[in-house]
C-alpha cells in the first residue's frame, strides 16, 4: 500500500461526495423558489439511495467477477471480500476504490435530475433512481470499467465521459419528452430564483471535479497532474467561451452562463483529463463551452423542456469530450493511453464514437423503458394544482425561505 | 376618478396584465400580499411539528382609472382571474379625489 | 383626513422622506412594490433565452393627513421625487373616515 | 362597505387573526410594509459605519366589511394588537363603492 | 515521518475545520431570519475562542502528561515542545494532530449553540463556551484519548461518538432545560427561515466528517478506508431512514428529514467507524436515523425547547452509536479494536455503556454548575424586548438580508 | 517523486482554487443586492482569464529562465516543457507546481475587485485583468519567487504577503481613488445585503488557506505542520481582536467584524506563517485583525470609497504581516528561515521593509497607469443610471434572486 496515493484517494473521494450537494445547489438556483428543496432534495437523497444500491450489490455488479462482458458477478454483495487490503495491482485499499466509485455512481442520477425539475413526483422519482442506477448506470459501468465489452476494445474514458456524462445526458432527453414541459413554459418566466447559489454549486462543482478527474489516476502522480492542469484549464475555457459567445449574440455576458460554461467544459474534459495536454484542454474546453451554448440555444427552438438542460450540457458537452479524445489524446502526454487523430491515430475517433453511442442507444431504450413503466403504474408528475403550488409544500410540506 | 384594487391568484398575473393592456390599460401597481379567506391554507412540517399556515400568497393590484372605465376594467379582470376556484380573489372599488404626475406636476385624469 | 399614496422610486426615498420630516410629517407607512406604466421594463436573459419584465420596482409611500395638510404634502412629495424622467410616479389622495391609534384608542386627528 | 386598514406590530399578527376569526370575520388581505413614526429605529453597524434604520417592520392588514361591522373589527384590533409601547400602530378607515368576487361575479355585501 | 499520512491529516484536519462553518449553516438555516447572524456567529466564533484556549493551555489539559488519570499536566502551555517532528510512536508531526484535535475542541460546544439559539446574550454564550470547554470538554477528552482513566479500560471511541456527540448532548438538555423556552413557542411558527441553507451546511458537515471519521485513524490506510466506508453508508442510511419514517408516520418526505438524519447516521457511526464493516454501518445508519427522528417527536411531547434539537441528535443519535459500536465492532475489521456482543463479546457493551454514562453524568452536573452560574451573575437571556426584535440586531446591530 | 508530497500538493492547490468562489461570496454578500452578480462574477471570471493567461505566456514570464532579475524568459510558453516529471530539486511534478502557482494568480485579480465593486464596467474589468496580470503580478511574482531580484537577497514572504496581499492592496487604493465613490456614498446606506453568504464566502476562505499556506512549503512535512497550526491561530485571533475592537469602540461585536478579522489575520500570518511559531501567531493575528480594524475606520474618516476594503484589509494587513514576519521568524522554527528582529537580527526587518516599499511603489504606478488608460480609452465606470439600475441587470441583464 502507498499511503501517499491512499490519502490523494481518501480526499479525492470525499472531494467528488461534495459535488452532489453542490449539484444539488447548482440546480437549486435555477429552479422557481417553490420549487428549491424538492430539486435539492433529488440530489441530495441520491447520496442515500445509490450508497445503500451500492453497499448491498451496486459494486459487486459493476466491478464483481465479469459475466459475458455485460455484467458483473455476485461476488461482492454486501462488499463481502472489499476491505482495507490493497487492491490486486494497485496502490490503495479495496475499499477506497469502492468508495471513489461509488461517489460517481452517486452523482449520475442526480445531474438527471436537471430534465424533470420542477414537476415530478417524489415517489416517481425515487423509484426512478432506484431502477435507473441499477438497469442502466452497474451495466455501462461494467462495460467501461469493470472488465466489460467496452473496457476491452481500447477506447478511453479517463473519468466517465460515457458512462456519466453521456449516459446521464441520454436519460435527460428521454425523460424531458416523456414527462413534457412545465406549465407556464414559454408563457411565463421559468428563469433562476437564486443565481448565487447557482454560482455557489458550480464553484462546489469545479473544486470537486478535481477530485473526479485527477482522482481518476487512482494515484498521487503525474498522470493525476495532468488531469488536474487539464480540468483547470478546460472548465475556465469552458466559461469565458460560453460568456463570449453569448456577449456575441446576445449582447450581454451573464453570470450563469459563465457557470454553464464552466461546467460545460468540466464535463468535456472528463474523458480526456489524463491523455490530453494543457494546450490541448484550451481548445477542448472553448469548443465545449461553445457548443453546449448552441445546443442550449437550439433546445429552446426545438421545444422540449430539459428544465435545467442536461442534454446541452452534459449530453452534448459529453460528446464532443469522448470525441476530442479520439482527436487529442496523445502517447506523449500518457503513455497508458494512446494517440488521437491529430497525432496520426485515426482509429482512436472510431473506438470513441462507437463506444458513445453505444452508450446512448443503451440509455435511450433503457430510460424509456423505466420511465414509461413508472407513469403508466404510478404516475411520474404531479397534478396542475401540486405544480403551480410548487413542489416544496405539495410534495415536502415545506417551503425554502422565510426571510 | 376610481381605485380599483384586485385581489388574485399569482399564477393568473401575466393573464389579467394582458387582458388589460388589450382593453387600453397602461399603468397599474402590483404587490406581493398574503390573503385569509375561504381558500384552505397548507401545512408545514419541520422536524416532526407540523403548522398550519392560513395565509395564502396573492398579488394585489391597484389600477386608478376614469369613472368611466371602471366596469370595463372591472369585468376584464374579473374573466381574467377566473378559475373558478375559491380563492380566486376580490375586487374592491373606492373613489380617488385627486391624482397628480410626479414628472410633470399634471392633475386629475391627465396624470393617469 | 385623506391619505396620500405616492408611488416614487426607490432611490428617491430618502429624499422625500427628508423633505417631509422638514415639513413636519412624522407618520407614514412604505412598502415595496412594482409599478407598471410608460417606463420601459428591462430585458432578462437566462441560458440564451430572453424574458421581457415589464414591472419596475417602486416604493409606496402611505400617509393619512389632515385635509389642510394634503396640498402641502403632494407638493413636497412632488418635488422631492422628481428627476424629470419617464416613471417619478403617481399621487393618489383620497378620503379617510376615521384614524385610531392603536396604543391610546385616540381617534380622528389626534390620531395621526 | 368599509376598507379597514390596521398597521400593527408583526408578532401581534397571529392575536390580532384569532380576535377577528372569533368575531366571525373571515376574510382579509395582509401585506408587509415598513412604518415610520414616533417609534424609534435601530442602529445597524458594518465596518466601522454606523446607519440609522427609521422604518420599523409592521404588517398592514385590509379587511372590506359591511359598515354595520366596522366598529366591531376596530374595536377587535385595537384590543388584540395593545402593547401599550409606542408604535402599536394605526387603523384607517375607507369607504368602498363596489366589492366584487372573481369566482362568482358576485357584488356588494355578498361578495364579502 | 510518512509524507502520505502527514498529506492525509493535514487535508483531514482542514475538513474538519470547515465542519464548525459548515454547521453555522446547518444551525442558521434553522432559525428566523431575525436570528440567523446571531447563529451563525456563535459557531464560527468558537473557531476563534477554542483556538486561543487550545494554544494557551487547552492541548496540554487535554493532552499533557496525564495527572491522576483526571487532567494532562502543564508540559504543552503555549504548545511549546510541540512541534514539526514526528510524534512519539506515530507518523505524522505533532503539530498535525495537536491541529487535529483542536477542530474537535472548536466543533463541540458550537454544537451545544443549537440548544439555546434564538435567545442567549452573546456575552453569557462567549464566557460558556470559555468555561465550559476548559472545565468540561478538556477533562474529558483528556478522559478518554490522552491517557486518562476511560482510555485505559478498553472502551472504544473511534472518532469521538462520547467526547463530542453525547458530550455536547448532555450540555444541550442542561442549556435547554436553564435558559427556558422561545418566546411564542408553541404558538407561533417558529419554523426555519432557510433551508437551502441548512441543507449547504448538512453538505459541508458530511463532507468535513470523511476528515473527522478516517482522519481519526491519524493515517492513510486501510483503518482510514474503513471509516470512510462505513461514514457514508451510516449518512445515506440515516437520511433514508428518518425520511421514510416521516413519511410514514406524517405523510410527508421533508429535506429537513433528510438532512436530518445524515447527520444523525453520521454522529451514530462516528464512535464505530473504524471498527465495524460497512453492512454493520447499515443497520447503525438506519437506527441511528430512526432513534433520532423518534428523539425529536418526543421532545415535541415534552415540551423543553431543544431549539435545533441537539439532544435528540447529538446525545441520543452519539449514545446510540457508543452502545452500537459494543455491538458491531469487530475484530476482524480492525484488530487494533475488539469484538462486540454480536462477535461474541458482550463486555465490550458494558464498557460502552459505563463510559456513556461517565461522560453524561459528568457533562449533566458541570454544565449545570456552569449555566447556573453565569445566569445568577450576568443573565442567559435577553430581554423579552430584545428577543422580539431579533438577536441580530439587538446582540450585534446587523441583520441578515436586504434582498 | 514523492507520493505523499504530491497528494498533499494536488489537493492543496484544489483548496486555493476553492478560495476563489470564497471570495466571490466573501464580497458578494456585503454589496446591494442589485450588483451581488456583478461581484459574483468579477471574481469568478478570473477563474478562466488568469487561468488562460497562465498557460499562454504567464507561467513562462513568472517562471520561465530569469531575464535580468526582472522577468521570466519564454520557455515555458503554452506549458511547453512543463509536465509530470519531477521538478528539479523538488518531491513533486513540475504541473501540479504550476497549477499550485496558478490559483495564487488567479485570486490576486479577484482581491481587487473589492475596490471597484458596485460602479465599474464589466468590459473595463475584464481589459484590467489581463493587463494588470500581465503588468504587475507576473513581474512581481517573478521578483519573488521566480528567482528575480528580490528572491535572492534574502527576503522571506512563506506564502505571498507582498506578491499577493501588498500588491492587490496597492492597486485598489488607486482603484478607488480614480474611479470614485459610489452614488450615494455618505448618504444612502450601502449595507451588505446577505451577510450569510459573506461568513459562508468567510468559511470557505478559513479552509482554502490552509492549501495557501501549508500548501507553499512545497511537501507534507514538519513546515507544513507549522504554516498550518499559525494560520489557524493567526485567523482565530484575528476574528476575535476585531471583534473585541468593535464591541469596545461602537458597543457591538458584529458578525462582519468576526468575518473580517479572520481574514486579516489570515492575510497577517501569510508571509509569516512557515516561519513564526504558533505563540508568535497569536500576536501576529491579534495585531492583525486590530490594525486592519482601525484602517477601516480611518477609510471612513479619509472618504475615498473602497468598498469592501481591500486596502483596509489585504493592503494593511498584508503590510503588517511582511514586517511581523522580520519580528517574529525564527531560525528554531524554520531552519530554511532566518531570525527576526525579536531574535536579534534586526537586518531581516529592513529587508522586509525594503520588500514590502519596492512592491508597493511598482503596484501604485502600474496600476494607476493601467486604469488611467482604461479610463480614457473605454471609461472605468458605468453611466449614472446603469448605476442606480445596478450592474446586475445594466452590465449581465440578470437578477440575483427571485424569492
Ligand atoms: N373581507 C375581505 N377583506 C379583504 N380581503 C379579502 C376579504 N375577503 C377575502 N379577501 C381576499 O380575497 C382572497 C380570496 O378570498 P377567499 O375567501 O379565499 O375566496 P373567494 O374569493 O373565492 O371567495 C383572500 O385570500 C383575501 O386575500
Ligand atoms: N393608473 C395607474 N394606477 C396605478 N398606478 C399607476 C397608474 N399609472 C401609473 N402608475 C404607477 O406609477 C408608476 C409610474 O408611471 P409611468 O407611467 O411609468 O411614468 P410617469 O409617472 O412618468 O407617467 C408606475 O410604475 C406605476 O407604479
Ligand atoms: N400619518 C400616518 N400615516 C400613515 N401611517 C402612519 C401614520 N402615522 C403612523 N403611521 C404608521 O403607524 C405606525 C406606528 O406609529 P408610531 O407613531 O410609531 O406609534 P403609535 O402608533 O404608538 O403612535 C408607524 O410605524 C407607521 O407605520
Amino acid at each position: 500500500m502507498n499511503s501517499g496515493d491512499t490519502a490523494f484517494m481518501l480526499i479525492a473521494t470525499a472531494m467528488v461526495m461534495i459535488m452532489t450537494p453542490g449539484l444539488a445547489l447548482f440546480y437549486g438556483g435555477m429552479v422557481r423558489s417553490k420549487n428549491v428543496l424538492s430539486t435539492l432534495l433529488q440530489s441530495f437523497i441520491c447520496l442515500a439511495v445509490v450508497t445503500i444500491i451500492w453497499v448491498l450489490y451496486g459494486y459487486s455488479l459493476a466491478f464483481g467477477t465479469d459475466v459475458g462482458g455485460l455484467i458483473g458477478g455476485l461476488d461482492f454483495l454486501l462488499l463481502r471480500g472489499v476491505g482495507a487490503e490493497t487492491m490486486e495491482g494497485g496502490t490503495i485499499p479495496h475499499l477506497v476504490f469502492c468508495a471513489f466509485q461509488l461517489m460517481f455512481a452517486v452523482i449520475t442520477p442526480a445531474l438527471i435530475t436537471g430534465a424533470f425539475a420542477e414537476r415530478i413526483k417524489f415517489s416517481a422519482f425515487l423509484l426512478f433512481t432506484i431502477l435507473w442506477t441499477t438497469l442502466v448506470y452497474l451495466p455501462i459501468c461494467h462495460w467501461v470499467w469493470g472488465q466489460g465489452w467496452i473496457s476491452s476494445h481500447g477506447g478511453l474514458d479517463f473519468a466517465g465521459g460515457t458512462v456519466i456524462h453521456i449516459n446521464s445526458g441520454a436519460a435527460a432527453l428521454v425523460a424531458a419528452l416523456l414527462i413534457g414541459k412545465r406549465k407556464g413554459w414559454g408563457k411565463e418566466s421559468l428563469h433562476p430564483h437564486n443565481l448565487p447559489m447557482t454560482l455557489l454549486g458550480a464553484g462546489i462543482l469545479w473544486f470537486g471535479w478535481f477530485g473526479f478527474n485527477a482522482g481518476s489516476a487512482l494515484a498521487a502522480d503525474g498522470i493525476a497532474a495532468t488531469a488536474f492542469m487539464t480540468t483547470q484549464v478546460a472548465a475556465g475555457c469552458g466559461a469565458l467561451a460560453w460568456l463570449m459567445a453569448e456577449w456575441f449574440y446576445q449582447g450581454r455576458p451573464t453570470i450563469l452562463g459563465a457557470a454553464s460554461g464552466a461546467i460545460a467544459g468540466l464535463v468535456a474534459i472528463t474523458p480526456a483529463a489524463g491523455y490530453v495536454s494543457p494546450a490541448s484542454a484550451i481548445l477542448i474546453g472553448l469548443a465545449g463551452g461553445m457548443l453546449c451554448y448552441f445546443a442550449v440555444l437550439v433546445k429552446n427552438k426545438l421545444g422540449y423542456d430539459d428544465a435545467l438542460d442536461v442534454v446541452g450540457i452534459h449530453g452534448v458537452g459529453g460528446l464532443w469530450g469522448a470525441l476530442a479524445t479520439g482527436l487529442f489524446a496523445s502517447l506523449a502526454v500518457n503513455p497508458g493511453g494512446a494517440d488521437g487523430l491529430f497525432f496520426g491515430n485515426a482509429k482512436l475517433l472510431l473506438i470513441q464514437a462507437v463506444d458513445a453511442g453505444a452508450t446512448i442507444v443503451y440509455s435511450l431504450i433503457m430510460s424509456f423503458i423505466i420511465l414509461k413503466g413508472l407513469d403508466l403504474l404510478i404516475g411520474l408528475r404531479v397534478d396542475s394544482d401540486d405544480e403551480v403550488q410548487g413542489l416544496d409544500l405539495s410534495q415536502h410540506s415545506e417551503i425554502g425561505y422565510t426571510l | 376618478m376610481q381605485k380599483i384594487e384586485a385581489i388574485i391568484k399569482p399564477f393568473k398575473l401575466d393573464a389579467v396584465k394582458d387582458a388589460l393592456r388589450e382593453i387600453g390599460i397602461s399603468g397599474m401597481t402590483l404587490s406581493e400580499v398574503k390573503g385569509y379567506g375561504r381558500q384552505k391554507g397548507h401545512t408545514e412540517i419541520y422536524r416532526g411539528a407540523e403548522y398550519n399556515v392560513d395565509f395564502i400568497p396573492k398579488i394585489k393590484l391597484e389600477l386608478v382609472v376614469n369613472n368611466s372605465q371602471t366596469d370595463l376594467v372591472v369585468e376584464t379582470i374579473t374573466k381574467a382571474a377566473y378559475t373558478g376556484k375559491i380563492g380566486d380573489g376580490k375586487i374592491f372599488v373606492m373613489t380617488v379625489y385627486e391624482v397628480i404626475r410626479v414628472r410633470t406636476g399634471e392633475k386629475g385624469a391627465d396624470a393617469i
